[in-house]
């Protein structure tokens, strides 16, 4: 903490070209996060950074901190094992839609359900961009791609309906382009105690440019999106004129005034579920922001607190007794 | 069982019993008795439970059925026996599924209480056994012990399922009785275990009693037997050991002679389940036991633990073993200590996942993407896997190296008398973390003497460095492209591993340092490979074994030894994998595979007769 | 179709005997599904039951069908290709908490996302059975097993809410000991076109036992379930005299009077996800039947569909065509 | 570039031309345009592209520099040469990273017009190679491309991004001149490719014929030179494939000819997405593609298709199929047909992704828990890969096994004239679905004269039976237990796939059926190995040289060809696995490796080097 002051967003850059296309929206995360780390207070050598394998995972190599690139779909895993093994450092992931939901589906559900003290950042640009352009488990239905020519067939996740309904207790969602909110939600995140997973809709120009241009591009931004801000109403639009409410399970577009009260810390995830729903909905704005905050004890936590309890209990192992627990007999 | 004069009290060198009953009976227990009491009065043991497979059949079914055996010697041995002297079966289908391993002539004691018309038909047989001549041959003793515990327990309050439940002790006593054995271990074990319910420890001593009257009164036995304690054990202070526990307190003593926090990522699978299960009991040595969703996420999240700065180590047996591969190469990529734990059991896929085998060496030593190799051990007994895990965590602290210790289902679920190393016996192997700034900069893929690469743990300040799976450059660790550099890192990886024979002493030769044959062993066929060199040596036969614990590299010094013999016989549960390795390593020597691929050990007679098959040709 | 009248359970029943522990609740799902089996009007070589690894996922040997025991945790990739290898095939996944929700539970997700016309039979017992009684992603916090002397530090996966997450089509629950009940919900998964994701509360008498006792068990279930049936209000309690009724997201005990009417098939699977959340809530009744039905084009359909339509534009597939597509020359 | 005297149009026997520039030039297609050219005048052709790694890097900069080489020639031809001939760089970047390729007294045609300051800063260069002497020894050719562009295009309307396009066909042009090649077939190329904007079709001729006018007018060269037709090609029709394509077009072949619908699984992987996403674009054959949530989705699935009756087919690289491993042991355990393909890359781990490498051949054959015998073969060129393709449907199906192909970044990315083969030459080899239950009742696990089992496809009435992974009783498949039936099984397997070296032939030797050496090799080092043992030989040099297909089991008469040589060099892009295998199968004969791990093809150079040092040792 001592190093708060003196450390800057330079800090965070490390020696290595950055090697991602041009224009790619890597760069505006790349650039935020450095930022975020900036205003934490943790000394670099506590934050370890730790990817799997695609264009965002290659994200570790960018920041002057511990990383660790990994496996493709893992990192979520080995994560959970850096953070278990010393839960004084800042552990954050940073993952694809392909990387965090395909391969690395099964992880994602597991850590988020243990509630390991990790924040996780999926850059979601609906598309494999590092094996040069197939769908992914967030592209749209009929999407053509190299391995989809006529339309992929199948159903896409939503990746916040997919966290919800693993447990998680932060859940959150920002766009590339908008720095300040995503600032304020990486903020949220890394105050979270606990699994933050956040969303970032990030643009692939080289494969699937302008993918988020309906609700993210900046002249449309505020019409086609709402912020899901903690004790705030559901106002949204560039006059700040209109609401969301909820009627009858489905959220619908209403007056500013008559707005529904946001909260992210209720005891069912069922409103930020049925907010998660809007998705599908083209006619409804885009929710981003905070979908859900709650607090719960984490895993790693727990882990330690019963090695503590042993030893306590138990006293601290000693190898002599370990040896020699059982039947013993000797032979002189 | 070599039989000598005496008309009282017969001595035996060595008598092997199996308790065979219904997997409610208590036959595990039994055997445990047993086997704890003639380890107290000092012979040499050797244990193997049989227990049926993953779920549990219904009641006085064939695969219901549970055993227990145990030998007991008064010299030293290496095996469980290959057959029982002594059956106690305790209804139809422990009976029908036991007694052709029985040696011809020996005893059988069946508990007629169990064979009813109905249980005969749960047990698949058409007629009883114990009229329709099958048990010819055999010494039968039929008693009734579901009476004759009844009647024991008689006033005693308790139930009749409560008063069935002492049966296994009853015939406890009797084989107590038979041998010659004490009853006090038992008693005082009887105590502690019920001593919240001591109505049940005086029912089962009861029982015991009984059947150890029985034998004194019916005069079921034409007299008893006596094996004398074994006077060749070294002395010192032993423990009966299951493989998997050794296993597991070697981890716990590797990761505390290195100085680390030991942190398992697992996932359950038989036969490795155990590991896990011993080392979740572990807390109050520090030790982080993550019960995984997959093998994957469990391997991952062990090195993500040595990344860290944890002894990352993972335990699975052959269908999760597959599923770690991805991740041992990131293992051998990046340089971190990892140890890998792989219980063999029958394959391939599922397999015969309760059965043993030794078919997953090709695997440990060649089975990934690329060039990735790892030093691969194994264990030989139960107790050795102890030693073995020391030493698979030596390496790979030492190494900075994942490294493989195989195991397999036999020494998992057998047991040994394990004589407890002093902690003095235990070299300490103290990891030793890049804790400064070097002068010119950190460089995390220099190297020492060992060509190990220096360890920083994140938490350390200075030292933020970033690794991953691409190419690293040499010294600086950043990603590289660079054709030399990949070959370089290619060789300096494989060279590093084959450098760990430098630190591994060539294995002794038992008997003759030259002859005919050399029967070389890996692995669990330890036992039964040296009874049956053994005996044929004290029969005058010229054969020697060598045992080989390191698999990968192979030790220094084979060459010399292998040319003193003219051929080399590698008997193996498998249809030849370690003599393939051989046969590349040194296709000057002539290698004679002999395969068993049953699920089962060898036996100490199969081996003796291959052997001598071979050196009468 | 023609076989319908002519079937009866015991034609089900295959030549092997069942190896389940004698009071293992496996032994009611069999008997249940052999019923239903005789009532789809199925012929026997149509069907094909796919497992993974554990108890329960024994279960195709004793169908006389077409049966693939597979490996741990992949019933669900497997009955994927299957299906869209041969979609007249009736497939039906048989699988545990283990297996599909730890290990296999990447592939459950993709299947339910993708709706492949699979129908999955995931026997809860909330514990692995094979491997002898460790915890599972279902067992619940504090749990003390083989692998957690001192309780399992993990969260649970609910199975319901993990299923709504993935936007599954059909989602439903039941009971071993419920027969009827059981034998409702699985006509009612069987009619339904894409995936259809049943999760069975089983009894595991070992290392497990009485896990659903104070829900399940007989003389307390009226009081302790309330079953989702679509069109229904929802009612429970012997005495039908009590209701449930969402108060600001939350699942609340009313009279039968006051009790909201049940729909599975609402645009948004907002309300069937708040219902899932009752499982937290001792003091609620535990939600059975039908969370979940609502119609989607399926997967493997969707990909016969793109053959039929590539052969109608580009023709049948001639390999001498293929062959001698993009630019050739000719040496004489 | 074997010259001769000729003045003005000089015949030369092959050549190598680098076109090299921004990701963003449009290089691969100019080489596309020269090789299909070459191609229709009668050339052989090799060529090889060498695309920059997996991310865009920003234009101008080293990471960011693609290439294309093509070797065309007047005789047979084996691999797209050591070195160029001809280096055209459109940038610094493209000059210096390919520079030192280049044979000395090559020609270097370089693009002044992107030669400023900044652009040499983007390709992190300090001083300006074109001024430094770096290029002294090569023959340079400095033209301005941009602004010759420019000006041949001005009056067309076209944007100046649109002109500046061009300038890949300009470059096209002059190498059109300067080797005498007709323009015809590009122009019909570009009137159809762009068929929907003429005007860029326009000014890509102009811009061509404005390069093949420069060469004409500016005297730029002292001559042209001309390639002869390759006269020893055998006739027939030709097109250009690169290796995924072929393997993909085969697999759709092989799937035909078993008469089965082909059923794809895969998970995207470079270098074998190709693969998948040409099979993603044959669905009027039929073919199911199914991109999986990862690779263990992947050939589960596509197992499952062939228990439901379809050609199973997975595709991946070396991480991928790390993860396929348990389900192998699955497909092995079942005895249902399977086809893995691995297209091998740089490892261990991620690796070199982009680069090639043949470092997966263990993991092949010996890489699974039990004893998991599978069939191994290797593609040794792009065409060949269809062959391979089909050769492994044949033996899937025929022995009801998988079979993994071995592919990799070389092959799959290369391209060569491939003779298209008439239908008839292809042998059907039609699956035999198991249809009516037999007399006495199905047995799934009965086998016939090949060892395979009957193959019944669910849905078909009266044949309902279970499969899976648990150990099969001979005959019925029901499970079980039991030791012998379990040894019996791993037998019958692995003699199964050990007797499909029944079906392949004893490949042939090139050159003397015996002498001194022999080359071995295997996969994509054939092109390499042919090339450098006909140079030899044209030399008088007796060495002789022999390239297998199948790598397991290894096809008859190997040990009578190895008898006949006294030494054996396996070349190899891994640190010699290969030669391992072989030791390990015909200890009595001597293998020397020879290894290459660089992510790079041999040069032949380095091959004819290796084998003249052996020889004259
Ligand atoms: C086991 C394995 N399978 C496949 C791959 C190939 N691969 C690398 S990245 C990737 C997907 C990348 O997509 P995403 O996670 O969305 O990241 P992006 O590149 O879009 O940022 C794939 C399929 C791999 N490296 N390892
Ligand atoms: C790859 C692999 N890992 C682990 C195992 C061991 N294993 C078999 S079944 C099982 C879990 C069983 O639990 P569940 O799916 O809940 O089924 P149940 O036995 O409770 O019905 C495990 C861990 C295995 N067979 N394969
Ligand atoms: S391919 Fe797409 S995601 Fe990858 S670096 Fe380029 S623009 Fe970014
Ligand atoms: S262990 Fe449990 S789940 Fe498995 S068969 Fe026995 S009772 Fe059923
Ligand atoms: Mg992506
Ligand atoms: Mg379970």
């Amino acid at each position: 903490m001592a190093q708060q002051a003196t450390l800057s967003k330079k800090d965070f850059k490390s020696d290595q070209d950055v090697r991602w296309c041009p224009g790619c929206g890597d760069y505006a995360i790349l650039n935020c996060v450095q930022g975020v780390m900036a205003q934490l207070g943790v000394p670099r050598h506590q934050l370890c950074f730790v990817s799997g394998i695609g264009c965002s995972s290659r994200f570790p190599y960018y920041m002057n901190t511990y990383g660790f690139h990994t496996i493709h779909g893992r990192a979520t895993a080995f994560a959970t094992g850096i953070k278990s093994a010393n839960p004084e450092l800042s552990v954050w992931v940073v993952t694809g839609d392909g990387d965090g939901l395909s391969i690395g589906g099964n992880h994602m559900a597991h850590i988020l359900r243990r509630n390991v003290d990790v924040k996780i950042l999926l850059f979601n640009n609906e598309i494999y961009g590092l094996t040069k352009g197939q769908y992914s488990p967030t592209s749209p239905q009929g999407k053509k791609t190299k391995t989809s020519p006529m339309g992929s067939v199948d159903r896409p996740f939503d990746p916040v309906s997919f966290a919800l309904g693993c447990g998680a207790t932060f859940v959150a969602r920002t766009i590339d382009t908008h720095q300040k909110h995503m600032e304020q939600v990486l903020l949220a995140a890394a105050a979270h105690k606990g699994t933050a997973f956040v969303e970032i809709y990030q643009n692939c120009v080289i494969f699937n440019d302008g993918a988020f241009d309906t609700i993210a591009e900046k002249t449309v931004r505020e019409d086609h999106t709402v912020d899901l801000r903690p004790g705030q109403p559901l106002v949204f639009g560039k006059e700040h004129d209109k609401g969301i409410r909820i009627e009858s399970w489905e959220p619908r577009v209403c007056t500013a005034a008559q707005a529904e009260t946001w909260r992210a810390d209720l005891a069912s995830p069922g409103a930020a579920f049925v907010m998660a729903q809007m998705d599908a909905h083209p006619e409804l704005p885009r929710p981003i922001g905070i979908f859900r905050d709650v607090a719960a004890p984490t895993f790693d936590a727990g882990l330690h607190e019963q090695i503590q309890r042993a030893r306590a209990t138990r006293g601290s192992g000693s190898l002599e007794k370990l040896l020699h627990s059982g039947e013993t007999w000797t032979v002189a | 069982m070599s039989q000598t004069q005496e008309p009282d009290v017969q001595p035996f060198e060595s008598v092997v019993i199996r308790f065979a009953g219904d997997s409610g009976d208590g036959m595990q227990i039994t055997g445990n008795q047993f086997t704890h009491t003639s380890a107290v009065i000092g012979n040499d043991l050797a244990t193997f439970p049989d227990y049926p497979a993953e779920i549990r059949a219904p009641a006085g079914t064939r695969p219901g059925v549970s055993g227990f055996q145990v030998r007991f010697s008064s010299s030293d041995i290496h095996t469980p026996g290959d057959q029982p002297d002594v059956l106690v079966a305790m209804n139809p289908a422990a009976l029908v599924v036991n007694i052709k391993d029985l040696r011809s002539g020996g005893i059988v004691v069946v508990n007629t209480g169990q064979f009813s018309e109905g249980d005969l038909r749960k047990a698949n047989l058409a007629t009883n056994p114990l009229v329709d001549g099958s048990l010819k041959g055999y010494r039968v003793l039929e008693i009734d012990i579901n009476q004759r515990v009844t009647e024991a327990l008689a006033g005693t309050g308790l139930t009749s399922k409560e008063v069935q439940r002492c049966k296994n002790f009853y015939t406890l006593g009797l084989m107590y009785w038979l041998y010659n054995r004490p009853l006090d271990t038992t008693l005082r074990w009887l105590d502690e275990k019920f001593a919240k319910r001591p109505e049940l420890a005086e029912a089962n001593k009861l029982a015991m009693q009984a059947g150890y009257n029985a034998g004194d009164i019916h005069e079921f036995f034409q007299g008893r037997y006596e094996v004398a304690p074994c006077t060749t054990l070294q002395k010192g202070t032993y423990r009966n050991i299951m493989g998997n526990e050794a296993t597991a307190i070697g981890l716990v003593a590797g990761a505390q002679l290195a100085g680390l926090q030991p942190f398992l990522g697992s996932y359950p699978i038989t036969p490795a389940s155990g590991i896990l299960e011993a080392l979740a009991g572990y807390k109050e040595f520090g030790v982080i036991t993550f019960q995984a969703e997959d093998e994957i996420a469990a391997i991952c999240a062990a090195l993500g633990s040595s990344y860290a700065g944890c002894l990352g180590i993972t335990t699975t047996s052959g269908p999760g073993m597959a599923l770690k591969t991805e991740a041992m190469g990131l293992a051998v990529a990046t340089e971190l200590p990892l140890v890998i734990v792989n219980v063999q059991r029958g394959g391939p896929s599922t397999g015969l996942p309760t059965k043993t085998e030794q078919a997953d060496l090709l695997q440990a030593i060649f089975g990934r993407n690329g060039e990735a190799p790892i030093p691969v051990l194994a264990a030989s007994t139960p107790a050795d896997a102890f030693d073995c895990a020391v030493e698979a965590c030596r390496i790979a602290v030492q190494y900075m190296t994942p490294v493989i210790l195989l195991s397999d289902g036999y020494i998992a679920n057998g047991a040994e008398p394990w004589r407890l190393p002093e902690l003095a016996e235990l070299r300490p192997f103290p990891a030793r973390f890049q804790q400064v700034v070097p002068e010119g900069g950190f460089l995390p893929f220099a190297r020492d003497e060992r060509l190990a690469r220096p360890w920083a743990r994140p938490g350390t300040p200075g030292l933020e460095h970033r690794i991953g799976g691409i190419e690293r450059a040499n010294l600086t660790g950043h990603l590289s492209y660079d054709p030399e550099n990949h070959e370089l890192m290619c060789k300096l990886r494989a060279q590093k591993v084959l450098g760990v024979r430098d630190s591994i002493p060539t294995p002794a030769v038992l008997g003759d340092e030259q002859g005919e044959l050399l029967v070389l062993g890996w692995g669990s066929t330890y036992g039964a490979i040296t009874s049956a060199v053994e005996e044929l040596r004290k029969d005058g036969v010229r054969v020697s074994a060598l045992h080989l614990r390191h698999l990968w590299p192979l030790p220094k010094g084979l060459d010399a030894i292998f040319a003193r013999f003219r051929s080399v016989l590698v008997p193996e549960m498998n249809l030849g994998q370690l003599a393939r390795v051989l046969r590349s390593e040194y296709p000057q020597h002539d290698f004679l595979g002999y395969s068993k691929v049953q699920g089962q050990p060898f036996r100490t007679s199969e081996l003796v007769r291959k052997i001598r098959t071979i050196l009468e040709q």
